[in-house]
């Protein structure tokens, strides 16, 4: 059932909700767009296309406490961290990054279940955002994406002065139950439209043939690889703003007095020290890590996970990387060229 | 995991009685790597130290942690014990819970609780210390004195006599300093000429000793054991190989502008001289800023008179540079300003003398050839008014004037109101003095010489002002004792003026890195323990130039400090400073960086063959010469990888300590 | 321990081995009070402070953190006050361009001699730093009680 | 559910020096009893609070009642904390991880090879033992051993007393890498020793040592006629998470945590040689 | 311009001399430039237009270790150059340096910023940037979307150039310490406000440090467990402060304020703001300072005088409150 609430009235609803739950949604501070905790006196900006960070954040955060220590003599005290036991909402989520939720589901909710992701999962509502105005750094077409018909718990479409949800799953229904009943067929104008742009997009047509398990071992000793690492600088930023990206560095923090605190923080396969050991590592040289990470993105995730790719095709890297070394780069330098 | 052993010392009740000591030893005991914690009376005591060697056997301890007093203090006593219990000397540390709990905490409760954290601070630290071991480096036989007043010369003696070079190096054109300045000496009142001269004499004789007069110390470079020093020979003008002494120059030189140095200026002498009669070396000098050939390129008068040919007026300064394994500062005294006290007249009238002025006066050699004349009329004085304490003992905040007492000026005082009196009796003498100081040997025997036998009239009090009047000098002060105003009429005003440490011992200091005190006199490694070494190894201190004294006390540390250079110089080889930086050569980025800042020149680079997790191939690498680093760590904080790291001083050792209190 | 005091600062106060320390322990000597929230680490020299030293003690919760060295042209290694001055104006400027209060750092040169400088200088700058009150702007949560 | 990521509580009860950088420790619950069961071949995740966490073998059968037991090598800053702490102590345990030695399925009643260099004997120690003690159910078995001196020799004790017995159905071949007085039996390279001990190529192979060791025992092995289906070896990576989510110890679409450490030689041939 | 450099380089290249040349090519988007290391073969794929904002001087750590190449230079990249071989991390011998002429480079982020959405081309028109989008053509001046670091341009000269083609231009425009007094000017808590923010932004992604020029460290402090403050993510406040003014004192005298830290942020905070303060107090107490404007300097903070002020200096300077 489709429902809907003007944006006059969206801050109205966004206090009823934020008064039971936590509310994450997309909010300006300082001159960038990030998922937020939304206040009454925050900048909401549901018009931007893309956060810096996209949202897996939400259910996957930076930093995590996973356990704390104190120790006295030889005797350790254990105390795991709690994970989460309240519902929230996060609002204005993309397409691309509403798909990178089932990715990392394949990864964190594969056995043995990531019992602090399993938990955010089971109290996030995830309410989507068809994308009106794609840009040219969107290629989620090509993984299988509708920008237009973004899935989730609840998906919604602006349309002028009116936001058009509807509700995908029971957790969707329990959040918009509330509104008003709203009618179809704008709704279908939008998607009809944003489908035409969609079909502009000067990426939609990447071809992925041959990224798939089987031509592993072909792909990995492309010579190419050393060409388009040279200008990597070796730095997070396509890791830390991918929605896809879910390594995970585990630290022990010593507060002294306060004891020991074990968290987990994202990682990135592009650091140096990604793989060092006391005695080496595996993966020497920038060519080998940056490889890495596309390999596991084109090549090894869908070789485990039914050819399913381990991105979602929202160019974040396109934009943010400082020396504009991309995905899009790997798929069609090392990709079946259309005149071959 | 350090099994460290930790041990509380009550220090008598002067730690036991504001910090509870048993409290301290238990809290200890739950420091993670801590397995044995106790208490004792006195650790540094034969029974204390035996305690920590049993515990360091007992327990297998691998490093301990004495909070007692400052390191300063005993460090190195309780690094002996850890060494003869078999561990490693820097495996020790020690928490300053006396000098900087104890002593200074009144309450039982904040000083306990402080010095718990202190002794965690330490215990954090010394989880990350490491065994070091001290490289050596070789030793230069051979000493400089800089400075050659009788502290001075009776270094060098002493230390040649041991069979060691010495080189003096005096700036003024002879030796003999302040003292050769002296009519007579207290108490014993013998001729200071005549004690002087034969030192003198020894000292140019020996032949292990070389005087470089007229010459400074240019600059300073090295370590202990391993100077390097530039020395800069004024040009004096005169071949001092060729000079004989005979002084026909000084009685053909027309200029008679220039002033006696050596008689404080009281009288004037040719732009050629020789500063008196017994110096040494018994050269003559040419006063450049006074001489008529350099002002004008005329007379020569010298040189054509000269029949050994010694006058050179092309001679230039010459720099020398030699090594020494030590260095002796004996740059003695000068009297103060007596221009800044005009309330007593000082520049309104020659009249006003200061006390080594009155000296030369007083002296046979002198400009009044021993005869007691007022300066202003050549007239003989009837009433002389002798004050006490000109520019000593003022308080910290005056404008004038030194806070400390000069401590010898009581007693010349006695000496020349005596002298006075024995040789004109009808000469009247009035002292006003604060207090007579007369903690000598003699002294106060001395002085009563002077108050009961001479007649000597000891006011107490102080000297208001001293005013001209005609011919005569008012002075109007006041009788303490007899509660009234005084009112005298003098022909002479002798000011005993307040002595400082040369002029030339700041800039002497920084060359040294010898720290000084406010008033510039040398700061002695150890009040009460060191008093005649600085705190920078190798450098040594006589005479004055560490604090005000008389002939006898000069003399006596002049020997001590030589006895210190003996013991240095006598040694093959010295232990290097063990905490001395390191390059990790797995992060060093050869950058260059940490050269620029360190002051010893320890660093260079090297191209060196590097195997680490991440890196195989040869790589710039800094290097630090252990025998020429000193420890101070300013390369350290200059390396941004972190790589250079100071042994003893590690960033993780601070951290570790930083994070022991802070917690 | 200091649940039931009033609060008082934690300062940390880094003195050079050769005149701060030594006049530090003069003032112990002569027993001049200063407040027991001081506690001095040893450095070999003031040019040994690593900023990284001082940020750490604010991190661990460090309300002020002073650094004491010999005075300029006494340093004991000649010259690493000098570096210490620069690096340590650099150092609080920055600092205070983050919007640190400026009081919660100093440097002061205090010789060996001048132990009633060392405690007067303490005196003084607990005082600013319990003016200032608790180190709220650079510390480490995890690291609070 | 959240043992996984979470650690429980083990003490060390026993600290065996087994050779000058080589310690064995025993690990039991705090409350006496194993942490955990796990089969030949498996790791577990061992920590100290604040200093860090590292995978290591657990090299004790399953088999032994009461305790596991991890030989561990002095190289990093968690093993280093490890070598210096004293019986008694608490660490954080978790696992067991990864896939074991099929011992119960492809290794059954099969004609055995055991090749270990160095440490490497560790993660095979626990499979020997097991085979030991389940001995009618496998045929022949061989152990050749070397490392490079007769101190570096792992539980040498043990082996000879034991494993060498007679009793145990079970022959062991030692060797060092050079002369060494007090050493009377074979000295030379393992890959040189499998070479001249000439097995029969039917055998099923567990080989474990440093890279270089495999590489040429692989040789060695093929030379004589082995498949390398018949081949099995342990790896050992960087490891976090322990549970194939944190990324560290992928290799092509394995990680060697969860999809190993123990691999089948024909199985590392479809991964990229990144190990 | 490109023509020229182009035809130059092949002459250089068919010597023999050079491994290749440090550059840029074109990539995805019409902003997309990729440094990288061009042969002769390749030569083609070299591109150099108004979108070549990236310092390249920083490659030649790697580039230039055992081989000689030629490096295209702007300007500003000079000084970084200069910077490191007076550090040693760059041999000067081995590398020929081509200075480039630059007329202010475009900032792609800043057309986005400023609305402009679906870009599928760019055109220069003088002064005048034709921008066709998915949504239609757009015009925008040029001068409005330069990059940040070219609104303080350090002038036109190449401080290393072996040779220069093309032409430059000084493009700074007004004060670059503008912000840096607006900031000065503040009260303390206004300040810490506006860095908390900023800095909350951060995702410790090492773009910053990996881009910049003087943050050249084999191992840097933040990634070597023996350091004591190695991190990864900011768990706390406290660790976002610490990365940024840790980095900023260690470049602290050797950054040549080019602006990289800045341009690669993802999340758009102004860190070359600390640099510059680093650098306008340096100026102000110890003297004019430009890193990077020769080989061999002795930055200020490897160096004093006995004059120097005293730390406490801080509190009484500046327009804060």
């Amino acid at each position: 059932m489709m429902k809907k609430i003007s944006f006059q009235d969206l801050p109205r609803l966004f206090r009823e909700i934020s008064e039971t739950q936590t509310l994450i949604a997309p909010i300006e501070k300082c001159g960038q767009v990030n998922f937020g905790v939304w206040t009454p006196d925050s900048t909401l900006r549901l018009d931007a296309l893309k956060t810096v960070k996209s949202a897996k954040g939400a259910f996957f955060p930076q930093v995590e406490d996973i356990v704390h220590f104190r120790m006295k003599d030889k005797t350790i005290d254990i105390h795991p961290a709690e994970v989460l036991t309240e519902d929230f909402v996060i609002f204005g989520v993309r397409a691309c990054d509403a798909r990178s939720f089932e990715l990392l589901d394949r990864v964190f909710l594969a056995d043995p279940v990531d019992p602090f992701y399993a938990a955010r999962r089971k109290h996030g509502t995830v309410v989507t955002l068809a994308c009106n105005q794609p840009e040219e750094t969107c290629f989620c077409t090509n993984f299988g994406i509708d920008a237009a018909d973004p899935c989730g718990d609840v998906t919604a479409w602006m349309d002028r002065d009116t936001l058009y949800l509807r509700a995908n799953t029971e957790k969707g229904e329990a959040l918009i139950s509330r509104l008003e009943n709203g009618e179809e067929a704008p709704v279908e104008d939008l998607k009809k439209s944003i489908g035409e742009i969609l079909k502009k997009l000067p990426l939609n047509d990447l071809n992925l043939t041959g990224f798939d398990g089987d031509h592993l071992m072909e792909k990995f000793n492309d010579p190419k690889w050393e060409e388009l690492a040279r200008g990597c600088l070796g730095c997070g930023t396509c890791t830390f703003v991918c929605p896809t990206c879910q390594c995970y560095d585990v630290r022990d923090f010593d507060a002294g007095e306060n004891g020991i605190q074990r968290y987990r923080c994202w990682d990135s396969c592009m650091f140096s020290d990604f793989t060092l050991m006391a005695h080496g590592t595996n993966r020497p040289t920038q060519t080998e890590r940056f490889r890495q990470r596309f390999m596991h993105k084109l090549v090894y995730f869908p070789a485990k996970n039914e050819g399913l790719y381990s991105c979602v095709g929202c160019g974040r890297c396109l934009e943010k990387c400082p020396q504009s070394i991309h995905i899009v780069n790997v798929i069609k330098s090392l990709g079946v060229k259309e005149d071959d | 995991m350090q099994k460290i052993g930790v041990f509380v010392c009550w220090c008598g009740s002067n730690i036991a009685a504001t910090v509870d000591v048993k409290a301290v030893a238990e809290a200890l005991k739950d420091e993670a790597g801590v397995v044995f914690s106790t208490d004792y009376q006195y650790m540094c005591s034969e029974n204390g130290q035996a305690m920590i060697r049993q515990a360091i056997k007992d327990y297998g301890l691998t490093g301990i942690v004495v909070c007692s007093c400052s390191p300063r203090m005993h460090e190195a006593t309780f690094r002996k014990t850890a060494v003869s219990a078999g561990l490693n000397p820097y495996m020790v540390e020690i928490a300053n819970i006396r000098e900087q709990c104890s002593w200074i905490h009144k309450d039982m409760a904040e000083g306990t609780e402080k010095a718990i954290v202190l002794a965690r601070a330490a215990v954090a630290k010394l989880h990350r210390n490491a065994p070091l071991t001290a490289g050596t480096s070789p030793v230069t036989k051979r000493a400089l004195v800089i400075g050659g007043g009788i502290a001075g010369i009776q270094t060098a003696l002493d230390v040649a006599d041991a069979g060691f070079e010495v080189d003096i190096v005096e700036k003024s054109p002879t030796i003999g300093g302040r003292m050769a300045q002296l009519d007579k000496t207290f108490p014993t009142l013998d001729c200071s000429a005549c004690i002087l001269t034969p030192k003198m004499v020894e000292a140019a004789q020996h032949e292990k000793i070389n005087i470089i007069s007229y010459a400074e110390l240019e600059s300073l470079s090295g370590f202990v054991g391993n100077f390097t020093a530039t020395i800069r020979k004024k040009a004096r003008y005169i071949d001092e190989d060729k000079c004989s002494g005979c002084g026909v120059c000084t009685e053909k030189c027309p200029s008679r502008k220039g002033l006696d140095d050596f008689n404080m200026r009281l009288n004037k002498r040719g732009a050629v001289y020789i500063p008196f009669a017994q110096a040494i070396p018994n050269v003559a000098v040419i006063d450049a800023d006074q001489c008529i050939h350099f002002r004008t390129g005329k007379c020569g008068l010298c040189q054509k008179n000269c029949s050994a040919g010694a006058i050179d007026f092309e001679q230039k300064d010459q720099l020398i540079e030699r090594q020494y394994g030590a260095i002796v500062v004996a740059t003695g005294f000068k009297p103060i300003d007596a221009s800044q006290f005009n309330e007593y007249a000082y520049n309104d009238s020659p009249d006003v003398v200061t006390s080594l002025e009155f000296e030369r006066i007083m002296n046979a050699a002198g400009p009044t050839k021993g005869q007691l004349v007022r300066p202003s009329d050549l007239e003989h004085p009837h009433e002389i008014v002798f004050i006490q304490c000109v520019g000593s003992r003022c308080s910290e905040d005056a404008e004038k004037g030194k806070p400390y007492c000069s401590k010898i000026c009581c007693m010349y005082t006695a000496k020349h109101a005596m002298l006075v009196r024995e040789k004109y009796p009808d000469v009247n003498v009035h002292v006003f003095y604060i207090d007579a100081r007369t903690p000598g040997k003699n002294f106060d025997e001395f002085y009563r010489r002077a108050v009961e036998q001479y007649g000597v009239d000891y006011i107490k009090g102080m000297v208001g002002k001293v005013s001209v009047e005609g011919k005569k000098l008012h002075v109007q002060g006041s009788d303490l004792l007899n509660g009234e105003q005084v009112h005298i009429n003098a022909d002479m005003v002798v000011l005993a003026t307040a002595i400082e440490p040369d002029p030339t011992a700041r800039s002497l200091g920084t060359m040294l890195t010898a720290s000084m005190d406010t008033n510039d006199f040398f700061t002695e490694a150890h009040p009460k323990l060191r008093p005649v070494e600085s705190p920078t190894a190798g450098v040594f201190l006589s005479g004055v130039a560490q604090g005000p004294k008389d002939i006898p006390e000069t003399v006596a540390q002049a020997g001590a400090a030589a006895a210190k250079v003996i013991g240095l110089l006598a040694k093959n080889e010295l232990t290097c400073n063990a905490c001395v930086a390191h390059a990790n050569e797995a992060v060093c980025n050869g950058c260059s960086q940490c050269e620029r800042v360190c002051p010893y020149g320890a660093i260079t680079y090297e191209d060196r063959e590097i195997r680490t997790p991440e890196f195989r191939g040869v790589r710039r690498i800094a290097t630090v010469n252990e025998a020429v680093c000193q420890g101070c760590g300013a390369c350290t904080v200059t390396c941004p990888s972190g790589a250079m790291d100071l042994k003893g001083f590690t960033n993780r050792q601070i951290m570790s300590e930083v994070d022991a209190i802070c917690r | 321990m200091s649940v039931n005091k009033e609060w008082t600062p934690n300062i940390v106060a880094f003195c050079c081995n050769w005149c701060s320390y030594a006049g530090a322990d003069l003032a112990g000597s002569g027993r001049m009070n200063y407040p027991a929230n001081v506690k001095i680490i040893r450095i070999p020299c003031s040019c040994r402070l690593n900023p990284m030293f001082v940020l750490r003690a604010f991190q661990r919760g460090a309300d002020g953190v002073i650094l004491c060295g010999c005075h300029p042209g006494d340093c004991h290694y000649s010259t690493g006050n000098y570096y210490a001055r620069r690096r340590m104006t650099v150092l609080f400027s920055l600092l205070d361009f983050m919007g640190i209060e400026r009081g919660r750092t100093r440097v002061e040169w205090v010789s060996a001699a001048e132990g009633a400088k060392f405690a007067a200088t303490m005196n003084d700058f607990v005082k600013t730093v319990t003016e200032l009150g608790e180190n709220k702007k650079l510390g480490d949560l995890r690291c609070k009680k | 559910m959240t043992d996984n990521i979470i650690p429980m509580l083990g003490v060390v009860t026993d600290i065996r020096t087994d050779t000058p950088d080589i310690k064995t420790f025993r690990v039991e619950a705090v409350g006496g009893g194993k942490c955990f069961e796990h089969k030949p071949g498996q790791c577990a995740m061992l920590s100290i609070p604040g200093v860090g966490e590292a995978m290591f073998s657990i090299t004790s059968s399953p088999t032994v009642a009461g305790y596991q037991e991890f030989a561990i090598k002095k190289c990093g800053c968690v093993t280093e904390w490890l070598h210096h702490m004293d019986v008694g102590q608490q660490i954080t345990i978790r696992g067991p991880y990864g896939k074991p030695f099929p011992v119960d399925d492809e290794l059954r009643n099969k004609d055995l090879l055991f090749i270990a260099g160095g440490v490497g004997l560790a993660p095979l120690h626990s499979v020997i033992n097991y085979v030991l003690d389940n001995r009618s159910d496998y045929g022949k078995v061989d152990i050749v051993y070397g490392s490079r001196s007769k101190e570096d020799l792992l539980d040498l004790p043990e082996i000879q007393s034991v494993w060498a017995d007679p009793k145990s159905g079970m022959n062991v071949h030692l060797t060092i890498d050079r002369e060494q007085e007090g050493w009377d039996g074979h000295v030379g390279f393992v890959p040189n020793f499998v070479k001249e001990l000439d097995f029969d190529p039917s055998r099923t192979v567990l080989v474990c040592g440093p890279p270089i060791m495999i590489k040429f025992v692989l040789e060695a092995l093929t030379e004589l006629g082995f498949e390398k289906t018949q081949i099995y070896t342990t790896m050992e990576l960087r490891m976090k998470c322990g549970v194939g989510k944190c990324g560290r110890c992928n290799i092509g679409d394995k990680y060697v945590c969860k999809d190993g450490p123990v691999f089948r030689f024909d199985e590392l041939d479809e991964l990229p040689a990144e190990y | 311009m490109q023509e020229m450099i182009v035809n130059r380089l092949r002459e250089l290249l068919a010597s023999g001399d050079y491994a290749g040349v440090i550059g840029w090519s074109k990539g995805e988007t019409p902003f997309d430039r990729t440094p990288g290391l061009f042969t002769e073969k390749d030569l083609d794929r070299l591109c150099y237009d108004s979108f070549c904002g990236s310092n390249l001087s920083k490659y030649l750590i790697a580039n230039a270790k055992d081989k000689k190449v030629i490096a295209l230079l702007k300007p500003c990249d000079c000084y970084s150059f200069n910077q490191m071989c007076t550090e040693h991390r760059i041999q000067r011998e081995n590398v020929y340096v081509i200075g480039v002429g630059c007329k202010g480079k475009i900032d792609g982020e800043k057309i986005r910023n400023g609305g402009i959405k679906g870009i599928t081309g760019v055109s220069e028109e003088g002064d005048l940037l034709k921008i066709e989008t998915l949504y239609g053509e757009k015009e925008i001046s040029r001068k409005d979307v330069l990059l940040d670091k070219c609104l303080s341009c350090k002038g036109k000269e190449h401080k290393c150039a072996d040779e220069v083609i093309g032409e430059s231009e000084d493009t700074s425009v007004g004060n670059k310490y503008e912000l840096v007094e607006k900031l000065d000017a503040m009260t303390p808590e206004e300040r810490f406000e506006f860095w908390r923010g900023e800095l909350s932004k951060c995702i410790r992604c090492n773009a910053c440090r990996n881009a910049c020029p003087a943050c050249s460290c084999i191992k840097c402090v933040f990634d070597n467990p023996k350091s004591g403050v190695e991190n990864k993510a900011a768990a706390d406040d406290f660790e976002e402060n610490l990365f940024h003014i840790i980095r900023a004192y260690h470049v602290a005298g050797r950054c040549t304020d080019c602006g990289e830290c800045s341009r690669a942020c993802p999340q758009g905070i102004p860190l070359h703001l600390l640099n510059r303060k680093i650098i306008k107090d340096i100026n102000e107490l110890y003297g004019d300072y430009q890193a990077g404007e020769e080989i061999g300097q002795r930055h200020p903070l490897t160096d004093f005088t006995f004059e120097d002020d005293e730390p406490s200096v801080v509190e009484r300077r500046g327009g804060g409150k």
